[in-house]
């Protein structure tokens, strides 16, 4: 219940008959910190979280608040708050009952229940509600029940497991707001599971990127955005084009990549030497049009698909070497267009292949046969 | 197997059994044989005079077959909680081929002196209960035949011309499976004696006539109802035109309205009655106290009072086993019954024709597994 | 439970029993497994002994006694062709009038309302019911006379009819709503899909729903058979216990009240048992030929 | 979704949903007309019943020659049904209390957890369902006189539990699957003990499946059979038994009476129907199939 | 099953138990037309798919296919091919079975449906997968499958009703990418349900907006997007912010609007007169941060929260006079930063208010209060 000063996990691991689900998770959450779990669908994000909730006992490692190892209590000795993906109110319960929860369960005097209890109510806007079974509510109102039901105790540490992936689009952007609020008003500590890699960029102060149960990458969403630490964390992180290639020689951070016939100059992200096979990665956003002018990376191509987005065209082009790419631009192309295009070496990515297996699905057509 | 349960007794149950309980008991009272719809008003008397020797009494009813199961799981359990078992020939023999009951005799003999006034068939039933029953209510039973007289005018009289009434009129002549039936079993036993076979006390190798003749009176039978009610029903509603029935299913049914009241009876040329009777019998294990209340009550029931009560509304006509009841001494609801229902005819046919005890259990189980394999399995074929 | 042994320091023998889904939780499974082992299982293991206990014989004497008579053996038979007819007609019955009431309409609640009711009935009102109504001189024969299909009351009592009718009355119902919950629980878009797709309702019938139905079919019939396999009281009272409808449970009943040969019904018992299970086994084995996963309604 | 009614709309109606009606109405009559047929006879069976337990006397024609009540009072002192009565309404709540106490934990943990050994356990739950009565009832009686336990209304109530606490469990689990475990997580979350979040979560939540699994088992042991004649004594007679007892005992007894006994019973079994039809959906009454109302 | 050069729908309308869940829909399909049908949920998208699919009977109106009316014949005869969001794959058949089975219904010959199933999966990728069941298959392999089946027999037209809205982000733009190909590979005339605008924005030729039924507005994406025809539908458009104004002066195309204090000039859209009240939309992006030497519709205000979106950044500010707004910029900025915005007036629209009861809900912080 009291706050700390440093939460850390030590070597986390749970297994499940055998299978790892989470492998080794070394993590040191200070206060008033918003750390985002952001991976893909079954890399092990809520088996985090629950190891952390103390829902899931651990397989090895441990857990410690400040000098205070943690991992052996049960979850409600914790003290901290959850919200879970679909919400899980107490559905027999009315709205300010839900929220009363976890104050009845402290056994605080009746006033103070009420007095908090309202105060929660007030802070996500509920108040004309109440009185509501939870039935009653649409998606985004129970959304802000479970929050401030979570919240209302003032857990040392908040954990939000995928909270908004029920909600539609226009819904999820009001309640991202929301969260990200709440965060800076109440200074709440808080680790938050997504697999959307926009929303963990919005939120967070600092992002784990997890694969398979490990650990990929932890930095700050700008650190992410730009430089993920390898190509799978690049996928994840829209470089929505990725392309086998090989070294032609490296020289210092910049890298030309020999890939399908085309030369490319990059930036070199982690271990190779010439020669080496590695995976190119770039952003829709970073292939320009009007590359007309270029020298370096500059390909030739044809428009294919096209699609509207508003402000932008998203397209996917095929170069003359037969390599298809997204793109997106302010320009007005329309399929069938010849265009030439640049890619800025600064925004063109260059990683070590790693197993074969794995890059094997990255063919001509970066991402799109799975 | 397993372990030998530890049980809990109710009581002494070896010792002295004294002339008045301890304290009063609560009597349980299982009758499988319909019994208590006669002695079921002396028992309450009893219990309305006597309440410090019953507190309590409850009655259940169960099929006879059941009996010696029930009886024999709760002595091996070593809990008897039926005080007293009122049941007719089959359930008494089989329970004494298993050393269920209690012998009441000779011991309490002196006890029960109503014993000493039987009537003279009741008392050759008595000899059939051995040392263990005490015969409560009698009566001569059957086998008759029954019908309405506006669907048959003049009935069979004797065996050949039932079979051939039988032949004439497909379907139309009904009795139910013995195993479940009085009549039945009344008229199953009262054949060899009609028809004048060996040896009418083994069914299995004296019955050869009877045999022969149920089997071609079978093929004019269309089915065998599994009770006697349905037979009766049957007669009512014209399914049927001739039945097997006896003095009480006589006149009990029309009482009730199952059967309409015109209903006659004729008797079959050179017929024994086929006597029956019910007893109390005292299952082994029950306390002494509780020996003593049967005991006092038995000889309760065995006044000419309160065996006046048996005449009930002819279910079991007459119905008393002891000498000497009339009926005017019976209650006035029995009287105004049997005056309106009840056939002035019996007495003469009750003088007049011998009376013969019933098969023992074990020759009994024998002819009905017969009947069911060769009489009544072989509906199976036919249909 | 105990098998913590050697492993990795780290490794308490309580996670790694966690990890397989063992801990203090399961506690909460004893009573009822020390209920079914001690009400059960026991017993039922008790009665498989005493049935190779006979008062006379070798341990497999009863069972030879009951194949060599042909009275005895004779029962399974009886039974068989009580219980899968009805069994069967009960289901497939259901099955078209589920099809119609799947959808939402008016009345259907008090339709299968009313249908709940003959479970109500219970055994003996049925026999009764039956007894009067099907009887000679019953309604049914009545209008049968009066409207002159019949010149003779037809006998639907006392013999394999009764028994078969009851089975029906308390069996239909069951089986019917037992159908209902199934068909509801296959997604009717898979037959609107199949409809865009170009398929009449009898292809949208016998291509998709007949498949998906089929594990719910087999089931349903296996639970209707259990209850007409079982069929004890209206056996005796609408039927004819001598004859044409002396089912098996008759047979153990009698070994066991009126022979008091408890050793020989017990071995009935298990014949009994054993024929139902090479039934419902057989019906399962078939069962599992067909996609048994999920349908995607709400079910 | 074609047999929604509505009121006619202004503009004329399209013609298609008439016609589509036209075609489905050969089958549909059929199936109508089985199920009226079916109804029919069921309510023959029913009336005929009901009607000759009013008759005085009733042969060889439609109705019964006149009405009297006396035949329910007959049957009320013959067969003692009072006592009857009381004990199947204790022998029912003992069953129905012990068996969600013993099945509702049970079905818990099979619909919450796996581990190994599961699918053995769920069988050996199944099989008291699938076996016949008789088959585990001989021989349960057998042992349960053996140890003093049949005869009287422990016999009663332990064989009767035979089949509920399996009927609970299987009837429970869908019910408990249905609960997001979520839930209880989130209860934990916010500070509840095991012990809290199984009283204060999970119960209210499981009261509809905990009513409709226990009205279940209450007409279940209400209409059972063969267990309770094989086990009861003289003072633990459940209804059904008397019943049965009541047509095949011997003794004469009127016809009538012993449909005013039968039709005592259904009176019973309907009551405690409309009671369990306010709670539960007819076909939950077989299978556990929430209905969604939405669809 | 013979391609159609127009399809008409006349006045289609279908009410549920007297409730109107789609009134007077009249619309023109073109051959080989990409019409996406958007709108929020229950606005009766759904039905009119199934009324034009012929799974749902119509309560008024005609759908004409040419000069044939086809609006009496069942969905079987009707040759369309349908979508369903929960894929609706038959679970019991196997991949090449559930694609196959329109062929099979129209009782091809068996050399013509194996050869036409199996350029079917090709085209949709799923070679390796024919012979498992639809339960063994993910989320975005079923997608295909469900597409597959739709498209194998050339149907005339091809309904699709919210197909991606089951799979997740990332897969879902790689899903969407695939239907446009399709699209423009076979010439498949197709009407789409989707509630996403995004998606719609980028997938048809020509949007059919809904609300409670009834048509809103049709028209091109970019119609849709710049100038959508009444406030909800901007709203419905991303026009995230919207607040309440009166006229102060119209003039012509212009509008001078009063709102909380503060003069805006913008774009009139719709029927109003001066000192009406209206609705005033704008978007996010169309904010600009720089504002500070501009004259009209300026305003400044104070950033609130930050959310790290990439290259851009989206904010919460609140103006002085108290208005919340939502804007997204490219520039840095943090919580608490003063700053001068400003709204370009051609992108500032003003629509005419309607009904009191629906504008209440647009106070001074536009969209969230919900
Ligand atoms: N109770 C369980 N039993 C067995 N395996 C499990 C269990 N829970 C999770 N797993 C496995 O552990 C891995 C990680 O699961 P987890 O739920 O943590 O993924 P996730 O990252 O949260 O995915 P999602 O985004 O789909 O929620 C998966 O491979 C999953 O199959
Ligand atoms: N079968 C039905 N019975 C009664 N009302 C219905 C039915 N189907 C739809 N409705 C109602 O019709 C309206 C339109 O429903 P529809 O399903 O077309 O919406 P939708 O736009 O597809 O919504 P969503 O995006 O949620 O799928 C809603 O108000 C809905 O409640
Ligand atoms: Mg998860
Ligand atoms: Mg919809």
């Amino acid at each position: 219940m009291s706050a700390f000063s440093q939460l850390r996990l030590d070597g986390v691991s749970r297994r499940f008959g055998g299978q790892d689900a989470l492998t080794d998770l070394d993590l040191t959450i200070e206060t008033g910190e918003f750390i985002a779990l952001l991976g893909p669908s079954g890399c092990g994000k809520s088996t985090a979280l629950n190891c952390l909730a103390g829902l899931l006992p651990l397989t090895r490692g441990s857990i410690w608040q400040d000098e205070r190892r943690i991992d052996t209590l049960p979850p409600e000795r914790r003290g901290f708050g959850m919200v879970f993906q679909s919400y899980a109110l107490f559905p027999h319960l009315t709205v300010r009952a839900n929220i009363a929860f976890g104050l009845r369960m402290r056994r605080l005097p009746k006033e103070e229940t009420r007095r908090r209890t309202a105060e929660a109510v007030r802070l996500v806007r509920l108040e004309d509600h109440v009185d509501k079974l939870p039935g009653q509510l649409s998606g985004g109102q129970q959304q802000r029940v479970a929050i401030a039901r979570a919240v209302v105790f003032e857990p040392s540490l908040v954990l939000m497991d995928e909270p908004l992936s029920n909600l539609d689009a226009k819904l999820r952007l009001e309640m991202r707001t929301e969260i990200r609020r709440l965060h800076q008003s109440l200074g709440l500590t808080t680790v938050y599971v997504t697999h959307d890699q926009e929303e963990a960029l919005s939120l967070a102060d600092r992002l784990v990127v997890l694969r398979e149960g490990r650990v990929q990458q932890i930095g700050s969403p700008r650190e992410l955005h730009t430089r993920p630490a390898n190509w799978h964390v690049a996928d994840f992180m829209g470089y929505r084009n990725l392309w086998r290639g090989r070294v032609a020689r490296r020289d210092g951070s910049r890298a030309t990549v020999e890939s399908s016939g085309q030369r490319l100059l990059g930036e070199a992200v982690g271990d190779f030497a010439d020669h080496a096979d590695v995976v190119v990665a770039v952003r829709p956003e970073d292939i320009r049009v009007d590359g007309a002018g270029e020298t370096s990376n500059a390909l030739s191509a044809t428009i294919e698909v096209v699609e509207y987005q508003g402000r932008e065209l998203a397209a996917e082009a095929r170069t003359d070497t037969g390599q298809s790419l997204h793109l997106r631009t302010e320009q007005r192309i329309a399929p069938g267009d010849q265009v030439k295009l640049a890619i800025d070496p600064q925004r063109l990515l260059v990683y070590p292949a790693g197993a074969t297996a794995e890059t094997d699905r990255l063919a001509d057509t970066p991402a799109a046969t799975r | 197997g397993a372990p030998d349960g530890p049980g809990k007794s109710t009581g002494d149950t070896t010792g002295e059994v004294p002339q008045r309980p301890g304290r009063a008991v609560t009597l349980n009272v299982l009758d499988v044989a319909g019994n208590l719809q006669l002695t079921q008003g002396m028992i309450d008397d009893f219990v309305a005079k006597n309440p410090d020797m019953i507190s309590r009494v409850t009655y259940s009813k169960a099929p006879a077959p059941e009996l010696a199961g029930k009886i024999k799981a709760q002595q091996g359990a070593n809990r008897v909680d039926i005080g007293l078992v009122l049941t007719g020939v089959d359930g008494l023999a089989a329970g004494i081929e298993q050393g269920l009951w209690l012998d009441l005799l000779p011991t309490f003999q002196d006890r029960l002196g109503g014993m000493r006034d039987y009537l003279e068939p009741a008392a050759a039933m008595q000899k059939l209960a051995g040392n263990s029953g005490v015969t409560v209510t009698y009566y001569p039973s059957g086998p008759l035949l029954e019908y309405l007289p506006a669907r048959l005018a003049t009935p069979p009289t004797d065996a050949q011309a039932l079979l051939d009434w039988a032949r004439a009129n497909p379907r139309k002549f009904q009795y139910a499976r013995p195993a479940n039936s009085g009549p039945g079993r009344t008229f199953l036993m009262g054949l060899p004696y009609i028809l004048g076979d060996a040896n009418p006390k083994d069914p299995s190798a004296g019955w050869d006539k009877t045999w022969a003749f149920l089997k071609e009176l079978g093929q004019y039978v269309d089915y065998y109802p599994s009770g006697t009610t349905e037979t009766m029903k049957n007669l009512a509603n014209g399914t049927a035109h001739l039945i097997v029935s006896t003095t009480g299913w006589d006149i009990n049914p029309r009482v009730l309205g199952t059967v309409p009241k015109e209903a006659r009876i004729t008797p079959i040329d050179g017929f024994h009655w086929v006597t029956d009777a019910h007893y109390a019998v005292l299952p082994k294990g029950v306390s002494t106290d509780t020996q003593a209340a049967v005991l006092a009550l038995l000889a309760f029931m065995l006044t000419p009072e309160q065996q006046a009560k048996a005449y009930d509304e002819g279910y079991f006509y007459p119905g008393p086993a002891v000498k000497d009841v009339g009926l005017a001494s019976a209650p006035q609801k029995s009287q105004d019954a049997i005056r309106e229902f009840g056939r002035p005819e019996y007495d003469a046919l009750i003088a007049g024709n011998p009376t013969e005890v019933p098969l023992d259990a074990k020759s009994l189980v024998a002819a009905f597994n017969r009947w069911d394999r060769e009489i009544g399995g072989g509906k199976v074929k036919q249909g | 439970m105990s098998a913590a042994g050697p492993g990795r320091p780290s490794a308490h023998w309580r996670h790694r029993l966690a990890e397989r889904g063992i801990d203090r939780q399961l506690i909460l499974l004893v009573p009822a497994l020390v209920f079914v082992i001690a009400l059960f299982l026991y017993p039922f293991f008790y009665g498989l002994s005493l049935s190779f206990q006979p008062t006379d014989g070798g341990p497999f004497s009863d069972y030879a006694r009951f194949f060599s008579d042909a009275y005895e053996r004779g029962t399974i038979w009886i039974t068989l062709r009580i219980a899968l007819p009805a069994a069967l007609l009960n289901v497939l019955a259901a099955v078209p009038i589920a099809y119609r009431m799947r959808g939402r309409f008016r009345g259907k609640r008090l339709v299968t309302t009313l249908l709940v009711v003959p479970i109500t009935l219970g055994t003996v009102l049925t026999a009764q019911g039956l007894l009067n109504f099907l009887g000679p001189t019953g309604w049914f024969n009545r209008i049968l006379l009066a409207t002159h299909l019949v010149d003779e009351p037809v006998r639907l009592t006392h013999n394999y009819w009764g028994v078969f009718f009851s089975l029906v009355i308390t069996g239909f119902p069951f089986a019917f709503l037992l159908v209902l919950s199934y068909l509801s629980g296959i997604d009717p878009t898979l037959e609107r899909a199949a409809a865009t797709l170009g398929a009449d309702w009898r292809r949208r019938f016998t291509r998709i729903t007949l498949p998906l139905l089929m594990p719910g079919l087999a089931t349903t019939f296996c639970l209707t058979f259990v209850l007409a396999f079982s069929v004890f009281p209206s056996a005796v009272l609408v039927g004819n216990p001598a004859g044409e409808t002396r089912v098996i449970s008759l047979a153990a009943y009698q070994a066991a009240y009126e022979q008091y040969d408890y050793p020989y019904a017990s071995a009935i018992a298990m014949i009994m048992g054993f024929v139902e299970l090479v039934v419902i086994a057989v019906v399962l084995a078939a069962r599992s030929r067909f996609y048994t996963g999920a349908t995607g309604g709400k079910g | 979704m074609a047999s929604i009614t509505q009121a006619p709309p202004a503009r004329p109606p399209a013609t298609d949903d008439r016609r589509r009606r036209v075609t489905a109405r050969p089958a549909a009559w059929i199936v109508w007309g089985v199920v009226i047929f079916f109804f029919l006879n069921l309510l023959g069976v029913v009336a005929s019943v009901l009607v000759s337990s009013f008759g005085r006397r009733w042969f060889d024609t439609w109705l019964p020659d006149g009405y009297t009540t006396s035949w329910y009072g007959r049957a009320w002192d013959e067969f003692a049904l009072l006592q009857v009565i009381v004990v199947t309404l204790e022998v029912s709540v003992l069953v129905v209390g012990l068996s969600l106490l013993i099945g509702v934990p049970a079905a818990y943990v099979l619909a919450r957890r796996s581990f190994p050994g599961k699918r053995l356990i769920f069988l050996v739950f199944l099989l008291p369902i699938l076996m016949p009565p008789i088959t585990y009832g001989i021989p349960l009686a057998t042992v349960l006189y053996k140890f003093g336990l049949a005869g009287n209304m422990s016999g009663v109530v332990l064989a009767n539990l035979v089949p509920s606490v399996p009927f609970v469990i299987l009837t429970m689990t869908p019910f408990i699957e249905q609960i997001d475990p979520r839930i209880e997580s989130a209860a934990r979350m916010c500070g509840a003990g095991l012990r809290t979040v199984f009283v204060r979560v999970l119960t209210p939540l499981l009261v509809p499946g905990i009513l409709a699994s226990a009205i279940l088992v209450l007409v279940r042991t209400v209409g059972m059979f063969e267990l309770t004649f094989l086990t009861a004594g003289p003072d633990s007679q459940t209804l059904v038994v008397a019943l049965y007892y009541s047509m095949s005992a011997s003794g004469i007894r009127a016809q009538q009476s012993v449909d005013a006994m039968a039709v005592i019973y259904t009176s019973m079994m309907l009551v405690l129907l409309v009671v369990a039809l306010r709670y539960v959906n007819p076909t939950q009454l077989v299978a556990q199939v929430k209905e969604d109302p939405e669809h």
